[in-house]
């Protein structure tokens, strides 16, 4: 066969394989909309859960899992930038610094109920954090910190050489460099990172059932001083998010509704991250042009 | 003589400052997270151990057994933790899904960065993020109303099974390995690509014989990562798999994972009782696994750089 | 390692008659086991420009980059001897590297200036370094601009992007980077290797006018280049200084056989 | 903008500090049986509209985690499914047993199986995998497929202990770990047979007669149904505190027994007729 003839199939097989992933990811989407939306309503979203009578709703648990993924995004984003640099620049080229990038990998393959039963014991027992936000906030750190650093390290390491040695010429210290030029320069996929942990953390439920807890107080939205318990902002209140609400509801629940709800709430669920999802990106790309000067 | 610049530059300038304190605070984060890897490795390390320490369970027993029944003892007085169905489960979904998702990922991730262009990137990228977002709840429930009754209606049998567990892995580590393997490509510098068309190389060949022999070990880390991923869920695979501790002996039975037993167990043993510790040894198994699997892919990752 | 000392003609620059800005003894690089430098000893004039030629892999880059230290951050490369700028030897860990990086500025070989805008690429460092007043910052742009040529192209593109602009474009604002700095000493690494004919001779233009106010050392493979703007050439050959004089001396009569060789292109 | 995240962080880190040295309001923290888990989060939210002060946390982890965790002090209150006793690691002399609540298990079917009765020696054929096709109890030419609860939970071991009379053992089967999946699976799935805790029973699946006799609360409450069991609250001897005795004492009220245990799906304690011990002797009550 001539090459011309390969090439051809071989685009041809590649688009085929792009349209199945594209029609897989279309039918799931279409799957959990179409079965969700028709049980979505404002007053679903804006009132509370029921513990077994029909007609509650997400509230609290919509408001958690924002919360819960802001905490653990301050937590986890600054450390994970910061161990990125130090693998990327200042990690010397050795066995040990092989030996804890094996280490952070293998972390990432633990599953979540490790992590989440980790975080119980360490957080919610020995600390006496209790089930709570923070501790829900600090195990969902751990469970993404791996990915969130590998992603800096690589993000970095994409970014050429010479940027640095143009810093290095003009006097300036590979911090600043590295905080000033490499990581502005690899913002768009430092953003692609954060993003991917962010579903992950949104979604998750495992990692939580332990530290978070699967119930919540009563919110009272109109409290926001966070040293009250029911006040939506005191990060030492247990909190179920939306994924382990799903999952909760799926398992335990006796509430009659519950198919409604459950479709509904990942209807949601899937909304809320596609939403999520533009704003970082579109606050992200603002960001970049505004640091590098791009057009 | 006094000259200005000779005196400044024996002192300590604000950017060697500026240094210090970025390493310092750069590697303190390192440390930090090496330090909380370290105690989740003793944490499972120790958990784990102790069933053969305390509880005398033999270690070849418990790889190699294929009855597990931590609550109750066997003929021979001793315990019945054997976890072969279980590696043997966790082995099958992880390997199986990485083998399907693989060629769809790096599919995608051409047809993003070479073949469709920004387009494509555009088509796709939202696509692929917004699916990682889905919880595994979520795609559990769908393998289990979709997947496992399709699985049902083709190969017979109950549905539930490797297979079942095997398809809603691909799709879930479908988004991790793509969006990996799209940034391995990119970081192929584009002269290699230029080099290549000069030589009047078509696109395919271009493709084939150079980006993605180049980005390789970028794909495989992509891979690993994929598999990685495959072999920590739980809730998902546990919903379809139907966590029958039998040894495998076909895709569409029902088997079991490591990490759907784990899930299952956890709630319902107490802490440090035989029932809960073996269960902490499947997590150091887990470990293990994912550090074997590691290594091979950086021995191999190593000896395709090698080559080059 | 058998040619490590070759016949030689280093000329000797008198300090008395000639200012010495920048001077090296007995420089050895290595990088691990391999020695690719191996003990030269050079001195470069104030205001004037001294270029470094030679074959691929003679070690010319390498020396240059040894002059401000760049291989510093370079795992298992370690640089032995003396380096002498203002009666210090910078080659020594008591020298802070940023401040002398201050002094002793370099273009590199690739166009490499950061993804900012134009003006930030050349204010960056300075605000780094304390400048904070916007009137200066704004001089200092414009005429570090006007000295590299550059200012009339792009004065009313300041704020885009600095890598909207052309290759020839971007290495000019990478001189006007360096020198915004107001260095001793401007170390150049083939600056006009990656661009077309027009742009190195712009490139060219601008180091000619530069010198009134800077030393330079330009590493070229181009021995025309070489023979059209540099007071002094240096000769390299595989890690050794084989012959230094003042350049119409090396274009017209060198005094060693290889550089004979090389400058009329017999190898190389 | 780093100054404003660097403040920000700061102004968080100190909110954190100030928030966990004072906490305004008392918490009661309940942890264990997943099942358990909505009966006592109702309960809690009516007690706290009594204690505007109290919150009562709930949470589930299963049986296993409530009982360590009460018993090694970290929770006031500990659900659990199982007597301690019955529990593995537990020391049972050092807490006290609250039975709050009655639960009625039954065996689920697929709902296009044509068995409407079983009896007990059937079940327990079925489950020890002597029986392995619906024909041999009455019904269709189909495979059985019997789906366990995990290992060690409350409802197959309550399950068991009533079908095992004599020391039968569970075939390997499929195992999952909570109600509801198990009812999703046997309603979508042919063959399947499972069990379940009555106040997770809807129209999905087939609930057959044993030995005749169907699930209801009457049937419970004289023990003509037989398997069931108590779902316990346990503290710990040396509990202080005097709102977790008072709580435990407004769930056994007439109005939480009625209005919430009962609404559940779950038996009021008071309606029983007869008791059971912990080695399933039955008694009737006067």
């Amino acid at each position: 066969m001539s090459p011309k003839r390969v090439d051809k199939i071989a685009t041809g097989v590649i688009y085929a394989m792009a349209v199945i992933i594209v029609m897989i990811l279309v039918a799931l989407l279409a799957y959990i909309l179409i079965n969700g939306l028709p049980h979505v309503s404002w007053s679903f979203i804006v009132s509370p859960s029921r513990v077994f009578e029909a007609g509650g709703g997400i509230a609290a648990q919509l408001f958690n899992s924002f919360y819960l993924l802001v905490l653990s995004m301050i937590i986890s984003i600054p450390l994970s930038i910061l161990a990125g640099i130090f693998l990327s620049e200042y990690a010397p080229k050795n066995k040990l610094t092989d030996f804890v990038r094996t280490a952070i990998e293998i972390l990432s393959s633990l599953p979540s109920v490790v992590v989440g039963l980790f975080g119980f014991l360490v957080f919610v027992i020995q600390f006496k954090i209790g089930f709570s936000i923070i501790s829900g906030a600090l195990s969902l750190t751990l469970f993404n910190l791996p990915l969130l650093t590998r992603n800096v390290e690589e993000s970095l390491q994409s970014i050429h050489f010479t940027q640095r040695e143009a810093g290095y010429a003009l006097g300036l210290s590979r911090w600043e460099t590295v905080t000033r030029v490499i990581i502005p320069e690899a913002l768009p996929s430092l953003i692609t990172g954060i993003i991917l942990g962010a579903g992950r953390v949104f979604g998750e439920a495992a990692a939580l059932i332990y530290t978070a807890g699967q119930s919540s107080p009563a919110l009272n939205f109109s409290n926001w001083n966070p040293l009250y318990i029911n006040s939506p902002l005191n990060p030492f209140r247990p909190a179920e998010t939306l994924a382990v609400h799903i999952w909760k509801i799926n398992g335990e629940g006796i509430i009659p509704d519950l198919n409604a709800v459950s479709t509904a709430s990942s209807a949601i669920l899937i909304l809320a991250v596609l939403i999520f999802n533009l704003i970082a990106r579109s606050w992200g790309r603002r960001l970049y042009k505004r640091l590098t000067g791009a057009n | 003589m006094n000259d200005p610049i000779r005196e400044s530059m024996l002192k300590k300038s604000k950017a060697a400052k500026r240094e210090t304190f970025g390493k310092t605070i750069s590697f303190l984060a390192i440390a930090v997270i090496v330090a909380v890897v370290a105690a989740i490795f003793y944490f499972v390390a120790s958990k784990g151990i102790s069933t053969f320490t305390q509880n005398g369970v033999n270690f070849w027993d418990f790889l190699t057994g294929s009855t597990w029944n931590p609550g109750s003892k066997g003929a021979d007085g001793k315990p019945l933790v054997g976890a072969l169905p279980m590696i043997l489960g966790s082995f099958f979904v992880t390997i199986l899904a990485a083998i399907i998702a693989t060629p769809f990922a790096i599919a995608a991730a051409i047809f993003m960065t070479e073949v469709a262009g920004k387009k494509g990137t555009k088509i796709l990228q939202p696509v692929i993020e917004l699916l990682v977002g889905i919880p595994s709840v979520v795609y559990g429930f769908i393998g289990l109303s979709v997947v496992v009754p399709f699985v049902r209606s083709i190969f017979g049998g109950t549905g539930f099974g490797i297979l079942a567990g095997t398809f809603v892995l691909f799709v879930m580590i479908l988004p991790t390995v793509t969006s990996m393997t799209v940034d391995s490509l990119r970081s192929v510098p584009r002269h290699y690509r230029e080099a290549s068309y000069a030589l009047a190389a078509t696109r395919w060949q271009t493709i084939y014989k150079v980006i993605l022999r180049s980005a390789m070990p970028g794909i495989l880390t992509a891979i690993v990562f994929g598999m990685a991923r495959a072999f920590g869920e739980a809730l998902a695979v546990q919903m379809v798999i139907g966590n029958a501790f039998t040894v495998p002996n076909s895709l569409t039975t029902p088997a079991s994972t490591l990490t759907s037993v784990l899930t299952m167990g956890m709630g319902n043993s107490v802490m440090g009782t035989l029932s809960n510790n073996a269960l902490w040894s499947l997590a150091l198994i887990l470990l293990m696994m994912s550090l074997i699997f590691n290594l091979v892919i950086r021995w191999i990752g190593n000896k395709g750089g090698n080559t080059k | 390692m058998a040619e490590k000392r070759l016949t030689q003609n280093i000329q000797k620059l008198d300090e008395n008659k000639h200012e010495i800005a920048l001077s090296t003894k007995d420089l050895h690089v290595s990088y691990g086991d391999h020695e690719a430098i191996h003990g030269v000893d050079l001195q470069f004039e104030r205001y004037k420009i001294t270029a470094l030629i030679g074959a691929s892999g003679s070690g010319k880059s390498t020396y240059l980059r040894a002059l401000n230290r760049m291989h510093d951050n370079i795992a298992n490369t370690s640089v032995t001897g003396e380096i002498y700028y203002r009666d210090l030897d910078i080659n020594r860990d008591n020298i802070d590297v940023y401040e002398m990086h201050k002094h002793i500025g370099m273009v590199f070989q690739r166009p490499n200036p950061f993804s900012k805008s134009i003006y930030d690429n050349i204010t960056f460092a300075l605000k780094r370094h304390g400048l904070r007043n916007k009137k200066q910052l704004d001089e200092i742009v414009e005429t570090s601009l006007k000295q590299a040529a550059l200012w009339d192209q792009v004065k009313d593109d300041l704020h885009k992007s600095a890598l909207a602009l052309s290759g020839g474009q971007q290495q000019r604002l990478c001189i006007a980077r360096a020198i915004a700095m107001k260095p001793d000493i401007l170390l150049l690494d083939e600056p006009a290797s990656a661009l077309d004919p027009i742009s190195a001779s712009k490139v060219e233009e601008t180091l000619m006018e530069l010198k009134k106010h800077y030393t330079i050392v330009i590493v070229t493979h181009n021995m025309q280049q070489a023979a059209r703007i540099s007071d002094r050439t240096a000769f390299f050959h595989l890690g050794n200084a084989i012959e230094y004089d003042e350049t119409r001396k090396i274009f017209t009569r060198p005094k060693v056989k290889l550089t004979e060789d090389y400058v009329s292109g017999h190898f190389g | 903008m780093k100054k404003k995240i660097l403040g920000l962080l700061t102004l968080m880190a100190t909110m954190l500090i100030a928030t966990g040295c004072q906490i305004k309001g008392e918490v009661m923290n309940v942890v264990g049986s997943s099942a358990l888990q909505p009966l006592v989060e109702s309960a809690g939210e009516s007690f706290s509209k009594i204690h505007p002060d109290l919150y009562v946390n709930v949470q589930g982890g299963g049986t296993g985690t409530g009982l360590a965790q009460v018993q090694g002090g970290a929770v006031d209150i500990g659900n659990s499914d199982l007597y301690a006793e019955e529990k593995s690691g537990i020391d049972a002399s050092q807490l006290t047993d609250n039975r709050v609540a009655v639960v009625g298990i039954t065996p689920i079917i697929n709902p296009d199986l044509k068995v409407s009765n079983l009896t007990l020696q059937q079940l327990s054929d079925i489950f020890s995998g002597k029986i392995t096709n619906w024909k041999d109890v009455g019904g269709q030419d189909l495979p059985i497929t019997v789906i366990n609860r995990a290992q060690g939970s409350g409802t197959r071991v309550v399950f068991e202990s009533a079908v095992f009379k004599n020391g039968e053992k569970a075939i390997k089967a499929q195992e999952q770990d909570s109600s509801g999946m198990v009812r999703q699976i046997v309603a979508t799935t042919p063959g399947t047979i499972s069990y379940s805790s009555y106040s997770y029973i809807n129209d999905s699946v087939k609930t057959p007669a044993v030995d005749g006799v169907v699930l209801s609360h009457d049937t419970v409450v004289d023990n003509s149904w037989k398997i069931w069991a108590y779902e316990h609250m346990y503290i710990r001897k040396d509990m202080q505190k005097e709102r977790v005795h008072e709580f435990l004492n407004f769930i056994l009220s007439d109005d939480v027994q009625d209005n919430i245990v009962n609404k559940m799906g779950y038996i009021a304690i008071k309606d029983m007729k007869v008791e059971k011990t912990l080695d399933g002797q039955v008694k009737s009550i006067e």
